[in-house]
């Protein structure tokens, strides 16, 4: 039998070896990784992410095929990831859990030139001053903006602050093309996340958004709901006796004011929510009956 | 203020308040009732929720509070 | 709070405060009068300077108006 | 406001909100008690949906917000 | 609550806020009385100014910017 | 207030509050438990409707409102 | 809210939140845990700082309340 039994198209190239050798180490050695989507993210904001994060995070651009393969190497199953393998990705791996990675992702979101036909995310405002730029063919498209220039010099300084572009609006070529002049990058590029994979747990870029603001409400309340048990309860803590305390006050008062129970200590509450009452009930009758003219402050 | 003072004090007692009650009650304090200031609270009073208005006397201060920092 | 409106009427009107008064408020209103409620209120009054404390009071209630519309 | 006090206290405790349970507790404290007072605290209280006040007392907060900047 | 009603009821009455007068009171309310929680409540109170959160807790009525009708 | 947070936690998970369990959650958090209080305080939660306490709102301080945004 | 709870208690106790140490928390009050959660919050919670939203608490809730009637 001769040689030609193996054909030559099926040798895999060396360097798609070494590749997967690679990443199949990466896979076996990180707990946690993410594909991201590298669609349309600005390759040179990709280099400052890298270095930004490069203590933390690993960064690979890899072939699909090649990716699938070192996980299935790694022992890894494959099955949720063969579909959103598709495009170009990006690996990051991390010691981070998926979360705080993602989270870190939107801290150093990048910027970058709104191109034509883009949707403006905030309001676009020119900004007074020199531009540095020389007279020209340009002068037409300040106009065409509405922006208000004049020459100085040999440049063209803009003489007001002024809005170009609502949220919303769609970017136009000239717009467009006179950020980029103007060296105004204000399109927030973010690297949009497919999936991680954290301690083999697989979880969608979607479910790894997080509002931390949410978060923060979420502690507050809880931080409250302790407060008021434990003032209700009267907690023998100072911080918390002291709400106690002004509780069981307030009530006194509400009751005594209820009851129209007078008392040196009592009387000024008690006749000032009957007066505010009152002028409660007047403002809202003066609404009806402004002839009245009651004498509401 | 006599007037509202008057309707509040029908209203705690769960009284109607009409206008033979408010002027009841001003005359037995002594004042001299304005016929048509009487017909006009009456009227205005029937558009308002009172319960609810003397219940937000008291929370009113407090949604003046500037909103947190 | 009847006892207190009730008051707070005689006051604005220029009356004495007093049992007799606070009374003739009430009934008119057609509230069953507790004459032991009615004493201890005129007496509690009687330590208090009604004048100033709603001076006090008023200076706060502004707050609890809603603007006008 | 004393009181009042020994009446929440009493309500909180599941008692009835009379005379003579009001009694023992200021007695308790050591406070000489004025039957008057407590006679009339006891009817106006009768009147008073007390949950709902001590409910309110809070959603409420009397105070006193700082002026607005 | 209990426990800070009876607290009140001492501070109001000029007594001393101690393990026994708390314990008086409560139980003449009928309450029956942890001694763990008086002791630790009497050691916590030692630490609080009752007179400057009482204050804290209505505080001078400012005029405060009407809310939004 | 880790006590109280313990309490809480078992309450939204909708566990018994009981000694047995608080203190199961506090060692799990490195507390050192003291038996006297976790007695203390389930005590105490027996006396009072957690889910309607959650409800109201808190009695802050007026000093704690933020002076101006 | 359990998980919140385990990280107050953790941060109460001046032990790191971390998923083990809430693991383990949660698991003492026989809650399953679920993981993605538990790394959620851990995630977020090193973005925020818990001292200032604690001190914030008090201060808020008089803000909070909605500014419109």
């Amino acid at each position: 039998m001769s040689a030609t039994a193996v054909p030559r198209a099926k040798r895999i190239p060396q360097w798609k070896i070494e590749e997967v050798k690679y990443l199949t180490n990466l896979f076996k050695s990180y707990p946690v990784f993410v594909i991201a989507d590298l669609t349309g993210f600005p390759t040179n904001q990709l280099q400052k992410l890298r270095k930004k994060l490069s203590k933390k995070v690993l960064f690979r651009v890899s072939k699909n095929k090649l990716i699938l393969r070192a996980l299935k190497n790694a022992g890894i199953d494959t099955s949720k990831f063969e579909e959103i393998l598709t495009g170009q990705n990006l690996l990051m791996f991390t010691h981070m859990n998926a979360f705080e990675l993602s989270l870190l992702l939107d801290k150093y979101k990048a910027k970058t030139y709104y191109k034509p036909g883009e949707i403006a995310q905030q309001e676009i405002v020119i900004p007074e001053g020199n531009t540095g730029l020389s007279p020209g063919p340009i002068l037409s498209t300040f106009s065409k903006l509405k922006i208000p220039t004049r020459i100085q010099g040999n440049s063209i300084v803009i003489t007001r602050d002024t809005v170009v572009a609502k949220p919303g609006d769609t970017i136009s070529e000239e717009l467009a093309s006179l950020l980029q002049r103007l060296d105004i990058a204000l399109k927030e590029v973010k690297i949009n996340i497919k999936a991680a994979y954290d301690h083999g747990i697989i979880i969608s870029g979607d479910q790894l958004v997080l509002d931390l603001e949410e978060y923060k409400n979420m502690v507050m309340n809880a931080h409250l709901d302790a407060l008021k048990i434990g003032s209700e309860i009267a907690w023998p803590v100072p911080e918390i006796l002291e709400l106690s305390l002004n509780k069981a006050f307030r009530q006194a008062l509400a009751l005594a004011a209820e009851a129209g129970y007078i008392t040196p200590d009592t009387a000024e509450y008690v006749f000032r929510t009957a007066v505010m009452k009152a002028l409660a009930l007047a403002a809202e009758i003066s609404k009806y009956a402004p002839d009245l003219g009651l004498e509401v402050p | 203020m006599e007037y509202i003072y008057a309707s509040l004090l029908l209203y705690k007692a769960g009284k109607e308040i009409n206008e033979e009650n408010i002027k009841k009650v001003l005359e037995a304090a002594g004042i001299q009732v304005d016929e048509v200031r009487v017909k006009s609270l009456v009227a205005a009073l029937k558009n308002i929720d009172i319960a609810k208005v003397l219940e937000q006397a008291l929370a009113a201060p407090v949604a003046a509070v500037p909103a947190a920092p």
